[in-house]
């Protein structure tokens, strides 16, 4: 295109709107400053209304499951880490939860204790997160966010002292956890939980009577539990719409019958409902800890029968899934009984939540599609694999 | 002091008849629009130089800021401010002419005969206070015809912009 | 006036003596142009001043507030980060988009940067200590204020860039709808006072009764006056909940997203320069401009006190954009047409009945009554319309 | 009212401005060069070789068994085996590494070598800051650079490098009374048979 040309160029039109006046075409991302990570939305807007949005991802794409398939099923367990980045210990379990039920393997009382513990400490982390990255797109310039790192600082820290890594913890193991809890590490993790609640009111305080977030919030980006459940949508988007499934109640996996929690529910499925949802979620998990803590007992870690190389589970096939902060995260395995899985399958919930973007976004204004996209709470990691 | 006129007055006249030629004369309409805008800040300052210091602020917040940024908007909504690819010259441009010198000889003639014989006494020191006053005891009729002639254009337009605002909330 | 001693009469008038002994060298024709020169230099440095300070408080201010340290590498405590900004501003290549239009792109900051600098002409920084003192300051003002969103206009445009147009559209479209409800709110203060002189309304509120000031925030129509200009003021400079036009997380910079440079540095520069002069006039109308809060107080200078109050605005400001998320475009013009338009006008009637009311407790009475019942009805009426409000939560049996 | 909840968020945010200039819980920033974190003791970055006494090669643990090359997830481990055989901590001659490479920029400190190598001869480092200016060889680590003292081992991982001096010790012990039986065993033998004539050897305990 020579510089003349150039002088008289036009910005690409897509096409003709029903109205007849010409639709904008604007693509956010792939660096746009508000996506998380590299996504691009191909938005059709007419005036400032969004007509068309065609989301694009796949740039983070690493081939995790291929790469899956030749290795031996222990190798995979750090690349769970990278899954979804910020949630990398339920990541691990649900990976090992999948393994054990393929092999047969039982974990003892104590390192289920400790994969509740371990679990509902990112869990809080994820959604504090998650809460201060939504408020950012609105442009609270980061305030909330800093507190919610404040104390996701803490519990990165507690997890680094018993796995080694901050996010990349690797620290289940196919029946068990890799390491016992180092000493005074359960007393530290008690001072940071009865901090929690100080931190979930702070919040609440900031921004739950705030009228401009519920000017932005309230009635944008509306859900409808028909579409979310034909959609297969689950977690807290799922649950904001009224559904009741929450996959800790309805599988019964690990231990968490014996702890007394409760699941909110919201009625209006918009992203108010979503924040909402995501504090008081963390609430519960607060509770859970509480219990958690009190009665963990002591005795083995791992089980005796399982083995760290050359561990080859009969054929068969499992399918192993938790409720991880960011909704239903389930591991597909065939085994044909070599050393490494004939296949490896990843049900992404960050994926599967974002495949009804468009649906929430038609018809609302541009602004709100970046904050519907975050209210979504999704992570490149887990939708490209 | 050139030729019987203050330096200052010359430097303003030339800015504003400047920017109403090149308001005229240019061809990308934005551009059209901007100088407009100068011819408009000239304007101004002629009056505050005859010491109107209310018609002069008037004239600025006003013209210049809410007329041209009229201009500009209505250009910009019908399309116009891509660049013309016609030639500006219409063919008929001698008619164009002869009725513009009219126009000015008209306005020319209109100006010299409303001299005064003798030189102008000082300009009466008007503030503020008694504008007001004039405005509600003198002329408070034409005032309030005013103000209802802007409701009544100010609903028009948005009765104009309705149906394309309901048309698009029907989808 | 409670310092007659000629000390603090002096410490007062400092800056105006040293003006007087300044001209003094001068031949008498000159000296009335030197004094307005001299006045020209000392705003052109204070505010600028200012403006790298703010620069500085602000992220120190918003670190502070999200419990981490703000810029201390540069500098003792990061004093010196201005400079290096400036530098890095100074230094920066300054490109220009091949398709934008050079001339209009070139000019959008000058006139940003010229007009907000003539908004400060009008404005009494202390006692006597105001370059121009028009009968009609106020007007001057908002004449001025009302042309800085030509040059938005002019930025947006010539870049050329469906972006900066879209940034460039909605700023415009936020600062004509929130002009509005400024002036409206200022009207009031101008009513009481009786003139649009700056000079007049501020020594309209120089007085005390006991130790309190007689400054205008303190009466009901004062005080709403002064929210709803201060609100009105935040739209105009495009700052915290309503800095819509750069809102980045959606139109990456608005209208300067093709400026770099120095030129993106004079956006800088207008929009605080903006913030300080919308400051100073609120500071003018409603707290009683140089004026001493506390009647023992009187000896500190004039000039003391407003650059004290301004601080405390730009205070406020930080303070406000560190925790406010920002409204929609939308909303913000709801909030201006249905909100600050009807309330600014009760105000005006408020202001009118307190006028004609004469003395007496049963015009606070009346004022407040009105403006509180107004408050809460148009309150719940436009939070009601849009169906928002507290929501409560229920749990899965 | 309007601004009710507004006005509580900014009393929050004044909240958090006062506090962070009176008490720490307010004021996270940690001035990472001047000062710095406590280190946590069970930290991992990346892995290097253990050798006991002073000696690199000689006290070098590793065996170059190649397991924890085959089960690197990411294949960053490169090894070489030695000809020649020398004499590990018990004694044993063992082959021993000629080329032990690891390349960090491939490595994710996953610490599975750790975990599946027999001779507790690799362990994970805390050393984090090992930015170079040099893309390639830079970042490939050969044997010397990785071989450091258990010394070292003790001071970063204090209680595992206890456990696993324990579980070595033992294990030496094991191996000696193992080979001191042995040798009384052979002794007591070779005591009993001078006499007759040497019986075909049958010996249950070697």
């Amino acid at each position: 295109m020579t510089a003349t040309a150039f002088k008289t160029y036009r910005p690409p039109v897509m096409e003709v709107s029903e109205a007849g006046d010409e639709l904008l075409e604007v693509a956010m991302g792939p660096h746009h400053p508000s996506t998380h990570g590299v996504f691009r939305m191909d938005v059709a807007l007419d005036g400032e209304r969004v007509v068309k949005l065609k989301p694009v991802f796949g740039y983070l794409h690493r081939n995790h499951e291929k790469i899956a398939e030749k290795a031996s099923y222990l190798a995979s367990m750090p690349y769970t880490d990278r899954l979804d980045y910020f949630c990398s210990l339920t990541n691990n379990w649900a990976y090992a939860l999948a393994v054990e039920k393929l092999a047969g393997l039982e974990v003892p009382e104590r390192a289920e204790y400790i994969r509740v513990i371990t679990a509902e400490l990112t869990r809080i982390q994820n959604h504090a997160s998650a809460i201060g990255f939504l408020m950012q797109e609105m442009g609270a310039s980061g305030t909330p966010l800093m507190y919610a790192f404040r104390e996701r600082e803490k519990i990165l820290d507690l997890f680094e002292e018993l796995t080694g890594s901050r996010m990349m913890c690797n620290y289940m193991r196919f029946g068990g956890c890799r390491v016992e809890l180092p000493s005074g590490w359960l007393e530290k993790v008690k001072t940071v939980v009865s901090g929690l609640p100080h931190f979930i009111d702070e919040t609440e305080a900031l921004l739950t009577g705030n009228e401009i977030l519920m000017a932005r919030s309230q009635g944008v980006g509306v859900l409808k539990p028909d579409l979310a459940v034909n959609a297969g949508v689950t977690g807290v988007m799922l649950r904001c719409t009224g559904v009741n499934y929450d996959i800790r109640k309805v599988d019964h996996y690990g231990i968490y019958d014996r702890f007394k929690f409760r699941v909110p529910l919201g009625d209006h499925g918009d992203i108010y409902d979503r924040y909402m949802l995501r504090v008081l979620e963390m609430r519960e998990s607060v509770e859970i800890l509480k219990q958690a803590l009190k009665d963990i007992p002591a005795g083995p870690i791992m089980d005796p029968k399982s083995k760290i190389r050359g561990f080859r589970p009969k054929p068969g096939e499992a399918y192993g899934r938790i409720e991880a902060p960011k909704g239903e995260l389930g591991f597909y395995l065939i085994s044909d009984g070599s050393p490494n899985p004939y296949r490896y399958r990843v049900r992404p919930p960050s994926l599967i939540n974002l495949t009804i973007l468009e649906d929430m976004c038609l018809g609302q204004n541009v602004a709100d599609v970046v904050l519907i996209f975050g209210s979504v709470d999704i992570v490149l990691g887990e939708v490209d694999r | 002091m050139i030729f019987g006129l203050s330096v200052v007055f010359v430097l303003t006249s030339i800015l504003t008849v400047a920017g109403a030629l090149a308001a005229a004369l240019l061809k990308n309409l934005v551009h059209c629009a901007l100088s407009l805008t100068v011819t408009f800040a000239g304007l101004a300052l002629l009056y505050l130089q005859l010491d109107a210091q209310f018609a002069g602020f008037s004239q600025i917040l006003v013209y210049i800021g809410a007329v041209a940024i009229l201009v500009v908007f209505a250009i910009l909504l019908t399309r116009g401010s891509g660049i013309p690819e016609y030639r500006s010259y219409s063919s008929s441009w001698l008619a164009g002419v002869a009725i513009a010198a009219g126009v000015f000889a008209l306005l020319a003639w209109a100006v010299v005969t409303s001299l005064p014989a003798s030189p102008a006494s000082a300009a009466p020191q008007v503030s503020v206070q008694q504008i007001g006053q004039a405005l509600m005891s003198g002329y408070v009729l034409p005032l309030e015809i005013v103000a209802v002639l802007l409701t009544v254009a100010l609903i028009g337009a948005v009765i104009v912009a309705m149906p394309e605002a309901s048309k698009g909330d029907a989808k | 006036m409670s310092q007659s001693s000629p000390f603090w009469t002096n410490f007062d008038q400092v800056f105006v003596l040293l003006r007087h002994w300044i001209e003094s060298f001068f031949p008498l024709w000159l000296q009335p142009a030197v004094g307005t020169v001299l006045g020209v230099v000392a705003i052109v440095a204070a505010f600028p001043g200012i403006f790298a300070l703010t620069t500085v408080l602000e992220r120190k201010g918003l670190g502070r507030m999200q419990n981490r340290l703000g810029p201390n590498r540069v500098g003792p405590l990061g004093i010196l980060q201005p400079v290096a900004d400036g530098i890095k501003s100074l230094t920066k290549e300054d490109i220009v988009p091949l398709t934008a239009d050079a001339a209009v792109h070139f000019l959008a900051p000058v006139v940003l940067v010229i007009a907000v600098f003539l908004g400060f002409a009008v404005l009494p920084i202390g006692r006597n200590m105001v370059l121009a003192n028009l009968d009609a300051g106020l007007l001057f003002f908002f004449a001025i204020g009302a042309s800085t969103e030509l040059s938005v206009f002019m930025a947006g445009w010539s870049s050329r860039n469906k972006y900066s147009l879209l940034g460039a559209m909605r700023a415009v479209a936020q600062m004509i709808s929130y002009e509005v409800p400024l002036l409206l709110s200022s009207v009031v203060a101008v009513m009481i006072a009786g003139s649009l002189s700056t000079v007049k309304i501020v020594e309209a509120q120089s007085g005390f009764t006991g130790i309190f000031p007689h400054w205008y925030v303190f009466t009901p129509w004062g005080f709403a006056g002064f929210a709803l200009f201060v609100v009105a003021a935040l739209a105009e400079t495009n700052r915290s909940p309503f800095d819509l036009p750069e809102g980045e997380s959606e139109l990456v910079a608005g209208y300067f997203t093709e400026y770099s440079g120095f030129k993106f540095a004079l956006f800088f520069l207008g929009e605080y320069l903006g913030m300080f002069s919308i400051a100073g006039f609120a500071i003018t109308l409603f707290l009683g401009g140089w004026g001493a809060p506390l009647s023992i107080l009187g000896f500190v200078p004039s000039w003391a006190w407003f650059f004290a109050k301004l601080f405390c605005a730009i205070a406020f400001f930080i303070w406000l954009r560190g925790t406010l998320p920002r409204l929609r475009q939308d909303q913000l013009m709801n909030f201006a047409w249905k909100f600050m338009l009807p309330m600014s006008l009760l105000n005006l009637l408020v202001a009118g009945a307190w006028r004609f009311l004469g003395e007496g407790w049963s015009r606070w009475v009346f004022g407040s009554a009105v403006l509180l019942l107004a408050y809460g009805l148009l309150g719940r009426v436009l939070m009601r319309h849009q169906h928002l409000g507290a929501r409560s939560y229920r749990y899965a049996d | 009212m309007l601004g009710e909840g507004i006005l509580k968020g900014l009393g929050e945010t004044a909240k958090n401005f006062a506090g962070s200039f009176v008490s720490k819980e307010r004021l996270t920033t940690v001035q990472y060069p001047e000062e710095r974190v406590a280190p946590i003791e069970n930290t991992r970055d990346f892995p290097f070789l253990v050798y006991d006494g002073d000696d690199k090669l000689a006290g070098l643990r590793c065996v170059a068994c190649q397991i924890c090359e085959k089960e690197c997830p990411p294949k960053c481990i490169y090894i070489v085996k030695s000809t020649d055989k020398k004499p590990d901590f018990v004694g044993k001659p063992q082959i021993y590494p000629a080329r032990f490479d690891i390349d960090i920029s491939v490595c994710m400190s996953c610490q599975i070598c750790v975990e599946v190598c027999p001779f507790e001869a690799i362990k994970m480092d805390t050393e984090f800051e090992l930015s170079t200016t040099d893309r390639f060889g830079g970042l490939l680590f050969d044997r010397d650079h990785l071989a450091k003292s258990n010394e070292h081992y003790h001071r970063i991982h204090p209680t595992e490098a206890a456990e696993v001096d324990a579980r070595l010790a033992e294990e030496k012990a094991k191996v000696e009374a193992k080979a001191k039986a042995a040798a009384e065993a052979a002794a007591a033998k070779a005591a009993a048979t001078p006499v007759a004539k040497p019986a075909p050897v049958k010996e249950s305990g070697a």
